[in-house]
C-alpha cells in the first residue's frame, strides 16, 4: 500500500475523526466540551486498560525480549530532551528556561499517541510486541528529570527560591510527583496487577476494559481535538519557528526511534509504536512539574506545540509515517 | 455576640500552585484555609493549563499582621511568573483565638 | 395485539420502568440524583452513538428515500411551533413571550424521546429506517428559529437591549449557539464521522457504542425521572391549561406526524419515530436560547411542561399511541 | 484446597489487587485519586446492576426459600449493634455516643464487601443464591435505627436541640434520609424494576450491566484504596483497642453470621455472603446518620475503624474466612 | 445608584450539615442562601468525611440583626462539635428590601 | 506592603447568563473576573434551570467607578427579569493599576 492510501486509511479511521470533528467544532466556536470529570475518566480507564493488558501479556514475555528494546527506550529518553534543547536554544535563540521546558515536553511521551500507534499497527495488521505499555512507563519520566536539570543548571541558584518557605516547590517534590503521578500510577500499577492477576483474572475484567476500549478513545479523541482546537489561536502567538519545531521534532525523533527500535529487534508494529512514542510530546505529566521548577518559562509555547502542532501531526499523519519509516529501516536491514 | 475583626486573603492561583501556596500560608502562620475550583479570565490570559481559564481559590482567616506577610509573600515569590491574583477584606468572627498561631 | 396489551408491554420495559422509579425516588423525597458530570455524560454517549450509527447506516440509504421523509420533517418543524403558538395565545391567553417561549420547545425536539421511539419500534418488530437520526437533526433548530422570530416580532424593539453592551444576548448569538450546541456537535458530527469511518471504523467502536446503548439509556432514564419528579411540584403553578396542553399537543403533533410520515413513505416504525419526534418538547436547546431572547417568558410554564408532563406522557403512554396511529393511517392508506 | 491456598488465590484475584494498588499509591505519597463524579457513578452503576440482578432472579424465587434467610438476616440486624454496643462500651469504656456511632456502623453493610463475597463465591465454585440482594436491602437499615435509638436514649434529652429550629435534625428526618438514600433508592428500586421487567428486558441491559460489572468494580477498589489508605494515618489517633476490635467484630460476626445462614437453609456460598454481610461495616449510609443525630461521637473512630480496617480486612482475609467457617459449619450440620 | 449595607454571612461546614444549615438559615430570617462546594484544611482535622477536608461554603446576605442571630445560633448549636468555621463581612446591595424578611 | 483600596463586585445568577454577564463586565471596564459553580434559594424561586438552583458566582475586582457601573447596568437590564443577585464590598491588593482599565 502507498504512503497516501496508508495516510488516507488513517485519516478515515475513528481516531483521527473524532479527532478532527473536535477540532471543528472549536472552530465553529461551539461552546461543547466534555464535563472535566468525563474527561478525567476516559484517561483513568485507558491508561487502566493499557497497563493490566500489558501486564498480562507481560506473563508471556521472555526478558531477553524485552531487555534491548528497553535499553532502546531509554536511549531516547536521554536523546530527545537533549535534540529538543539544542534545537530550542541554538536554532531558535530561547531561553533557558523555554529550552529546557520545552525539552521536558518532548523528552517525555503522550499515552494517547502511543494507543493511536497501537491502534494503527493493529489495524494494518502488524500488531506491536505485547509489552509496549513496559516501555512506555520507561519512557514517561526521564526526559523530564533530565531537563529540569538542565534548567536548574542554567538558571543558577539566584532565582531559586532559597529562602522562600515552600518544600513543596523543590525540584525534588516536583520529580516526585511526576513519578506518582496519574499515569504511572495506572500503568505502572496496572501493569503489576495484569501481571500477577493472570489470565483468569483478566478474562473477568476484559469485557470492561478491552471490548470498551475503541470506543471510549474515540469519545477521548472527541474531546482531545477540542482542547486542541481552542487552542488553535495561540498558534499565531508562538510564532512560525515554533510551529515548524512541532512538525520537524517529532519527524526526527521518529526517524530515530524507528532506527534504534528496529536494531533493538522489534517488529515492525513494535518499532512504528516505539517511534511514535520518542516523537510524542507530554502534555499531561510535564506541565505541571515544568510550571513548577521553570516559572519563567512561558507555558504557552511548549503546551500549545504539544497539544496543537504536534499531538495533531501524529495523529493525522505522523503515524502512518514512522510506519513506513520503520517498514524501509526493516527492509534495509535485512 | 462578641465578635473581633479579622483579615480574611483571598487568593486565586493557577491549580497547580495549590500544594505549593497551601504549604507557604502554614508556614506564614495561617491556622487553616478553604479552597474551591474554579474558572476565570484576566489581562494575561497565560494559558499555563490544558484547559485555559481553570483556577482555584484560596481563602484564609487570619490576623492582620499574618495577612500583611502573606500578601509580601505573595507578591515576591508568585506575582511576576505565575496567574495569581490576591486581595484581602475586613471579616469578623467569634472565637478569633481560632485563628492565631501560637507565637 | 390491541392497544391496551401494547401500553403494558411498554410500561414494562426497562425504560419506562427506570423513569418512573426516579419519580418515585423524589415523590418519596428521596434526594439522590446522578452526579451532574454523570447525567451529562450519559448525553453525551447517547448522542454520539445515535449519531455514529445512524451515520453509519446512512451509507446504505439512497437519497431519494430520504428525501420526502426529510420534507415531511420539515413541515413538522414549521407546523409545530405555529399550532403551539396558536394555542398558547389564543386559547390560553399567555403573553406573546410566553406562547412563542413554548412554541420554541415544542416546536423542537427531545433526543430521549425519539430514543425511547426508537427501542419500541425495535421491540415490537417495526424497527424504523436507518437514518431516522439524520432527520432528527432536522428538526433540532427550525422550530426554535421560527418560535424566537415570532417573539422578537410581537416584542417590538422596545424591550431590545439596544443600548446594552451585549452583543452575547443578541438574537443571532443565540441562534449560533443553538446550532453549535451539544446536541448538534454530536448528532451531525456523529452522523459524518459514522458515515466516514464506515464498516470497520463501526464494527471497532460498537462494542462500547450499541452493546452499552440500553443499559445507559436506562440509567439516564432513572436521573430524567428524578429530574421530572422534581417539578412535579410545579404543576399546581402552572395551571390545569398547561397541564391540558402538555397531553394534547403531542397527541394533536403526533397524529399529524404519523400521517405526513406515511404519506412520505415511512414504515410503520418509522412513522411512529417520526411522529413521537413531532409529539416531543425539547428541553435541552429550547429553554436557554429562550431565557436569553425572550427574558419575559416565564421559563417555569415551559420547562414544567416539556419536562414534567409532555416529556412523561410520551415515553409511558405516546410512543404506543403514536404507533397504533401509525399502523391505522398506514392501513388506511393501503 | 487448604485455607492457605484460598487466601492465596483470593489476594491475586482483581478485587484485592486493585484495593492494594490503591493503597499502595497513598503509601507512596501519590495524589492520584479518582474525580468525585466517577467514584460516585461507579457506585451506582454497581448498586443498580446489582439490584437489577438481583430483581430478574427473585422472579425464579419462591417466597419459601428466601423466608428463614430473611429471618437470619434481620436477626443479624439486630444482634451485631448490640454486641457492637456492648463492645465499644464495656470493653473499650468509649463514651454513650461512640459506642452508638459504632454500633450504626457495625450494624449496617457495606455492599462493596456484599460484591466482593459474591464474586469470590463465584470463583471459588459456589454461587450464592440469587435472592442475596434482597437480604442486603434488609440489612442496610435496622442497624442503624438501633444504634441510634440507643445513642438516643443514653443521651437523654438535655443535648436535644429542643428549642433549636432545625426539624431536619430530628431523628425521624435523619432516618427518612437512611430509608431513601442512594444504596435503598438503588438497590430496592433496582430489585422492583428488576423483577418487572423480567428476561427480556435483563437481556437488553445486560451488556451495560453485567458484561462490565467486574471491571467497573476494580475500578471502583482502587479508590476504595485510596480511600483507606488515606487514613492510614488515622490508625495512630484510634489507637490499638479500636484496631483490634475493627479485625475482632468481623470475625465474630461473620462466624455468627455463616451458623444463621447455614441453619436458615443457604447454600455454603449463600451463608459465606451473609456472613460477609454481618461482618462488614458501613460507611455510606452510617456516617452522616450518626454526625447528624450524635454530634459528639468522634467520626474518626467508626469511619477509621469501618474503612481502613474492617473493609481490607474483609477483602483481603475475611472473606475466605468466612467461606471456611461456613464450609464447616455446614459439613457439622449434615 | 443608591446602595444598602447589609451583612455577608459566610459559613464553612461539614457537607452533612448543609440541609439543616439551610433550614436554619431560613428559620433566623434568611431569604435566601448561595452554596459552594469546596475543601479546605484546618486546626481540628476531624475527619467526618470519606474523603478528609470536604466542605460546603454557604453565604447569606441578611440585615445586621439576622446576622447577629445567624452567628449566635451557630455558636451555640455547632461550634463544639462540628467543624464549622463562620464569619460576617459588610456588603452594599442594591434593593435592601429584597433582603428583609416580613416582620 | 502597600495595598490599594478597590472593590469586589460579586454576582450570583443563572448559569444561562455566565457569557453575557462576562462580555457585559468587560465592556464596563473590568480587566478580568472569576467565576465558580454553586447552587442556593431564594424569594423567587424561578426554576429557570433543568436542575432548580444551580447558579453562577461571578467576582471581579474594580475601582469605585466602574463597580458603580456595573451595578446600575445590572439592575437595569437583569434584576426585573432574571435571578440576578449582586453585593459589593471594600477590598485591598496589591499592584492597583492591574484592575484599572485604560481610560
Ligand atoms: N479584575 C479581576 N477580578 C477578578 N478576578 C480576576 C481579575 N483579573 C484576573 N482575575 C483572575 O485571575 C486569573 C489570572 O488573571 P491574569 O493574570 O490577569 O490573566 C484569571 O483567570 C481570573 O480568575
Ligand atoms: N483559618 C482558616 N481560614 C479559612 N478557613 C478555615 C480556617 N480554619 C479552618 N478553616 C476551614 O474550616 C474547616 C474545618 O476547620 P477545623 O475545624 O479548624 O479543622 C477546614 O476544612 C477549612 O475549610
Ligand atoms: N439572601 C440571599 N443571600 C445569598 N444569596 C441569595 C439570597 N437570595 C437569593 N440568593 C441567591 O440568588 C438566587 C436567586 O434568588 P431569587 O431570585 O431570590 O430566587 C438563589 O438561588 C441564591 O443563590
Ligand atoms: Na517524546
Ligand atoms: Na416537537
Ligand atoms: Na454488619
Amino acid at each position: 500500500m502507498p504512503l497516501l492510501d496508508t495516510l488516507q486509511a488513517n485519516l478515515l479511521s475513528p481516531i483521527p475523526l473524532a479527532f478532527a470533528l473536535g477540532v471543528l467544532a472549536r472552530l465553529m466556536k461551539s461552546e461543547f466540551a466534555l464535563p472535566k470529570d468525563l474527561y478525567a475518566s476516559l484517561s483513568i480507564y485507558l491508561l487502566l486498560a493499557l497497563g493490566l493488558k500489558g501486564g498480562y501479556e507481560l506473563s508471556h514475555a521472555s526478558v531477553a525480549s524485552i531487555a534491548w528494546p528497553a535499553a532502546a527506550t531509554l536511549a531516547l529518553g536521554v536523546l530527545t530532551p537533549l535534540t529538543t534543547y539544542g534545537a530550542m536554544r541554538w536554532l531558535g535563540r530561547f531561553s533557558t528556561s523555554d529550552a529546557a521546558g520545552m525539552a521536558a515536553h518532548y523528552g517525555s511521551v503522550s499515552a494517547v499517541t502511543f494507543i493511536a500507534a497501537q491502534q494503527f499497527t493493529q489495524r494494518v495488521g502488524a500488531p506491536a510486541e505485547g509489552f509496549m505499555p513496559t516501555l512506555l512507563t520507561l519512557l514517561e519520566s526521564p526526559g523530564i528529570h533530565i531537563a529540569l536539570a538542565i534548567g536548574a543548571l542554567n538558571r543558577g541558584p539566584t532565582r531559586q527560591h532559597g529562602d522562600a518557605p515552600h518544600s513543596t516547590g523543590s525540584t525534588w517534590a516536583v520529580l516526585h510527583e511526576v513519578f506518582t503521578g496519574r499515569t504511572m500510577v495506572l500503568l505502572v500499577g496496572g501493569l503489576f496487577v495484569g501481571y500477577l492477576m493472570g489470565e483468569s483474572g483478566w478474562k473477568a475484567v476484559s469485557p470492561f476494559f478491552d471490548s470498551g476500549f475503541k470506543g471510549a478513545l474515540m469519545l477521548f479523541l472527541l474531546e482531545m481535538g477540542i482542547v486542541a482546537g481552542s487552542r488553535l489561536g495561540d498558534l499565531r502567538t508562538v510564532g512560525p519557528f515554533l510551529l515548524g519545531l512541532g512538525v520537524l521534532l517529532p519527524i526526527v525523533h521518529g526517524a530515530i526511534g524507528a532506527t534504534l527500535a528496529t536494531w533493538a529487534g522489534l517488529s515492525v508494529g513494535g518499532a512504528t509504536v516505539l517511534a511514535t512514542m520518542a516523537a510524542s510530546a507530554s502534555y499531561i505529566a510535564a506541565p505541571p512539574a515544568v510550571r513548577l521548577t521553570l516559572p519563567d518559562a512561558n507555558p504557552t509555547y511548549s503546551l500549545t506545540a504539544s497539544l496543537a502542532i504536534t499531538f495533531p501531526f501524529n495523529i493525522l499523519f505522523g503515524i502512518p509515517l514512522y510506519y513506513r519509516i520503520a517498514q524501509a529501516v526493516a527492509t534495509a536491514q535485512v | 455576640m462578641h465578635t473581633h475583626p479579622m483579615k480574611l486573603v483571598t487568593i486565586i492561583a493557577e491549580p497547580v500552585l495549590e500544594p505549593r501556596l497551601a504549604h507557604d500560608l502554614k508556614q506564614l502562620g495561617a491556622t487553616g484555609f478553604s479552597v474551591v475550583d474554579g474558572r476565570g479570565a484576566g489581562s494575561r490570559g497565560l494559558h499555563a493549563t490544558t484547559i485555559p481559564g481553570d483556577n482555584v481559590r484560596l481563602e484564609t482567616i487570619v490576623s492582620i499582621a499574618v495577612a500583611d506577610r502573606i500578601v509580601d509573600h505573595l507578591a515576591q515569590h508568585y506575582f511576576t511568573d505565575y496567574a495569581v491574583v490576591a486581595y484581602t477584606s475586613d471579616i469578623a468572627v467569634v472565637r478569633g483565638a481560632k485563628y492565631d498561631t501560637a507565637p
